[in-house]
């Protein structure tokens, strides 16, 4: 199997990433009523939603501009900490794929990682602060070392995807040092930090998109 | 929840449309949330802002002496980027912008983007950022103090600046020096309810308070029994007054109400913090009580010092003409 | 009970010496309970006053275009004669004095009984009383209307008049005019507190609300639940409207809350009454949203309208400058 | 008997009134929660704490200045609508005994009618609006008529005490024309008006105080 990502398969990730978050919103509201203001669910809902909506518009863009517009929509829709993250990314990553207009898999290793850094620089942050950070950062360095050891894109998605959830599940015992959960008396430890677990569900989705087929 | 609301999803654009009704000297720009003044004066523009629920802040500030645009994100929310630079763009005219944040992550992290854009659409933008409350330990490794109260004096201080004709940079510079001389300390009697939510994020028992609660309802440092005024203007003063060196000096003092604390209280504990100051060798120069910086319908107070030399004080006592604020 | 209080027996003393410290343009009379401006000019003298739990009102308009002098008694309690008549003595300058007393028979007699003391000492006195809440049937057979936020207008435009050097009998003129032309009606969310007694003085439901309460908590016209801001505008103006002819005037619109209500509720029910009263053709030339005429921490607000005519829109444009409203 | 008031024995009345009132404090208070804002106790008893603390001065002064400093002490005192009533009565009454050292009935009859008068106009009501006037407008028309009746000193009181009385119960059933009770949604109609309760005590006390030798 080798993966190919143009804008018609990117929109069907979308899709399939917005039906996951609609899914997860008790589990996800909870998760930030008990460390943050509770927001996030209904934050990253209505950005996805939006995406949808947008879809048609989408559709007739390339690549590049396809994650500028993303980053745009995000950024203004989602709002609060988590829009101006993904747009950020979204924006960032959009550079890194210029005018090409398709991704195989080193491309969309390379998209992560612009990803990642972009919101590591907007967020002033880095992994161990308890964020949606601790879920990408590794997901991306799994992927990179798994194509540097010539896996195949399948295993090596694979790979993405589990470094993720391992991520994700690693931000329970954290103490927050950004976002509202460092103002709780205990920094949210013993709770997963929601963002990680929405990062989580998009790396996640986007594996089962590539794979299915 | 006993709200006078309409669709608890649209409560700042209804707010802001009232506002612009009662104040036909702003403009309202619906959608990206923007409040700004209809006459422009060419001069450094100051654009502030945040999530809403903390009325007047900080469409009220904008007017002439303080701010030139104000942008609202939703309640409790940080506004988007796209929003934070319509807000630009509008205060701009020319001579650069200067943004006044509240050190919260998400407000640092939307406000530098807009800056980016901004700047991609060559409008020259400064950033500072105010971190007042004393009731969370500053920290460069973490987010660290929030903003609050504090923050109107920043407004009001860097706006007189900007109205004599200064520089970008002049402008920035006051309002640098105003943060560092600007401590507050907060408490809630009642816990706040977010219109979307529809009930209280946060119970506090019949007869208990939180020292140093945050305008969000953050947590403080402590949860205690109702306390006198007198005791609750020495725990809020030593507290302000453990970390900053205001002994001998003269300040403009602050008692900030969270919304549903009446005036009444508001003197009163004025009453005691002035004897607080006074025993410290502290001279008000000047104070504002009412409610400045809110937390919806919070009950509870703020104190803020600023430490003022000449230059703050000709400043703080520049006229300026704001819906909440008029010296 | 939650307060930022000391003792509640000494409320209104504590308050006052809190108010007179922020604002050292004023000064106080302990024991009479009277503030008064400093810095007096030969002019026809205005004294306000009544209970104590409306702040601002009463002390919080004394200064430039409005009151000479402000006069409080207890919380909720009618200021005896002997403190009213401190306050006529500190006002008048020569030129007479106008009382402006809201229409409660305990302030009506004991505004009544100072003014007798006052002339026997050879003062000039006259009053005025407001009588502007709508909610209650007005008569001549028994006390009927209340004077509630209205009176700060009454405050306003007197006070405007008497700063141009008119007569006391032309003040009185203003005033008497002013009060013919105003009407209220406000609604309750939230009971309050009388400090001395320390439990609520009534109950309203988690939804309920009353329509037409007093600022003393006094029974409105109907207990309801809980309305949005687009009903509630159209209740209370509606009743305004149905009492006074206000269609195709030019109107001051007072958007009062009565302690606890958050600005942002305010200024969404202010863009509300927007809407309802250009349905009716009225054009609103000034608004004023905010505390003007509370009690304690009640939740709530009021609506006041007051016809225009050109001199009395001279009036209320013309600046005052007193602690809770500065034009 | 023939009565005969001077400074001492009124005093010696004030003092027994005091007492009086303050027994009455959870009746007082409860009906004028009902009916009004609660406090008419609590004014009442500071007015006649105050004139005790006063006495050793009072007890140097002539009845009509006597009655004239005590106005004026329960008028600042007492404050709320009885304050400034029961100053405006001790005032008028004052000019009613001028510079008479003793009261017989007949002039404790004119004293009376001077105070009710005083009321009366002050809070521009008359009997029948539910006030304290219900109480001491029949008590004085009782004793005017009694003493018209050439009834004896001892009888004229008692039918004085009784009309006062029958005039405090007479409130029970009144709707309220005057004072905050006229706010209440029954006009306080079922509860007897607070201040005709205290205007009786004075007026029983009275009575004993000059009967009891
Ligand atoms: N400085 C930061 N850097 C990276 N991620 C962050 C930062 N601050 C917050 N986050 C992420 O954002 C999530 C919260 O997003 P959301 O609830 O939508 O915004 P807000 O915190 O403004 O309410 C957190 O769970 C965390 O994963
Ligand atoms: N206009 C009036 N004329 C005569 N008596 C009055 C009048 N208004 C009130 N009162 C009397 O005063 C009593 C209430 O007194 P109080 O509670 O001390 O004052 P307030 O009503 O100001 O709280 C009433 O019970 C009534 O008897
Ligand atoms: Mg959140
Ligand atoms: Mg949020
Ligand atoms: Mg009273
Ligand atoms: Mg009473």
């Amino acid at each position: 199997m080798e993966i190919k990502i143009n804008t018609k398969k990117y929109i069907e990730y979308i899709e399939m990433a917005a039906k996951k978050i609609e899914a997860s919103k008790d589990y996800v509201t909870e998760l930030d009523s008990i460390t943050g203001d509770g927001d996030h669910w209904v934050n990253m809902n209505m950005g996805f939603e939006k995406l949808v909506e947008t879809k048609e518009e989408l559709a007739t863009m390339d690549l590049g501009p396809l994650f500028q517009k993303i980053g745009m929509l995000l950024m203004s829709t989602v709002g609060g900490s988590s829009g101006v993250l993904y747009g950020s990314a979204y924006i960032k990553a959009a550079k890194t794929i210029g005018d090409q207009k398709e991704m195989d898999i080193n491309l969309l290793c390379d998209v992560l990682e612009a990803k990642v850094n972009a919101i590591m620089e907007r967020g002033n942050a880095k992994p161990g602060c308890k964020t949606m950070i601790d879920t990408l950062y590794p997901a991306v360095t799994a992927l990179k070392e798994a194509l540097e050891k010539g896996l195949n894109d399948y295993d090596a998605l694979q790979a993405l995807k589990q470094a993720a959830i391992d991520g994700m599940n690693s931000t329970k015992d954290m103490e927050a040092l950004k976002g509202r959960a460092c103002y709780q008396s205990n920094k949210g430890a013993g709770h997963i930090d929601p963002g990680a677990v929405t990062m989580c569900y998009q790396i996640e989705v986007l594996v089962e998109c590539l794979c299915k087929e | 929840m006993k709200k006078i609301i309409n669709n608890p999803n649209h409560v700042v654009t209804e707010m802001l449309q009232g506002i612009v009704k009662a104040h036909p000297e702003l403009q309202y720009f619906e959608g990206v949330e923007v409040i700004c003044k209809k006459d422009k004066k060419k001069k450094v523009g100051l654009v502030s802002g945040g999530g809403s629920g903390h009325e007047p802040a900080h469409a009220g500030y904008v007017g002439t002496g303080m701010l030139d645009a104000a942008v609202s994100g939703n309640v409790f929310a940080s506004p988007s980027p796209d929003r934070v630079l319509k807000g630009i763009q509008e205060a701009n005219t020319g001579e650069g912008v200067l943004l006044i944040i509240k050190n919260y992550s998400g407000d640092i992290m939307n406000f530098d983007m807009a800056k980016e854009l901004a700047e991609m659409e060559g409008i020259r933008v400064e950033s500072v950022v105010v971190k007042d409350d004393v009731a969370v330990k500053d920290s460069t490794y973490s987010t660290g103090r929030r903003g609050i109260a504090g923050t109107v004096f920043v407004h009001k201080l860097a706006g007189a600046k900007s109205e004599t004709g200064a520089s970008l940079d002049e402008v920035k510079r006051v309002a640098e020096k105003t943060i560092t001389n600007i401590r507050s300390m907060g408490m809630a009697m009642t816990p706040c309810t977010l219109p979307a939510v529809g009930k209280p994020g946060f119970v506090l028992e019949e007869n208990e308070v939180e020292i140093g609660m945050g305008i969000h309802g953050e947590p403080g440092v402590e949860k205690t029994t109702i306390k006198t005024a007198v005791e609750l203007a020495e725990i809020l003063c030593n507290k302000i007054l453990d970390d900053y060196d205001y002994e001998g000096s003269e300040v403009a003092l602050m008692v900030n109400g969270l919304g549903a604390t009446p005036l009444m209280e508001l003197y009163i504990l004025n009453n005691e913090v002035e004897k607080v100051l006074s025993k410290h060798n502290i001279k008000i120069h000047k104070t504002f009580v009412g409610n400045y910086m809110t937390a919806l319908e919070m009950a509870g107070c703020s104190i803020t010092l600023l430490k003022l030399d000449d230059e703050l004080k000709e400043l703080l006592d520049a006229p300026c003409d704001t819906p909440a604020m008029k010296v």
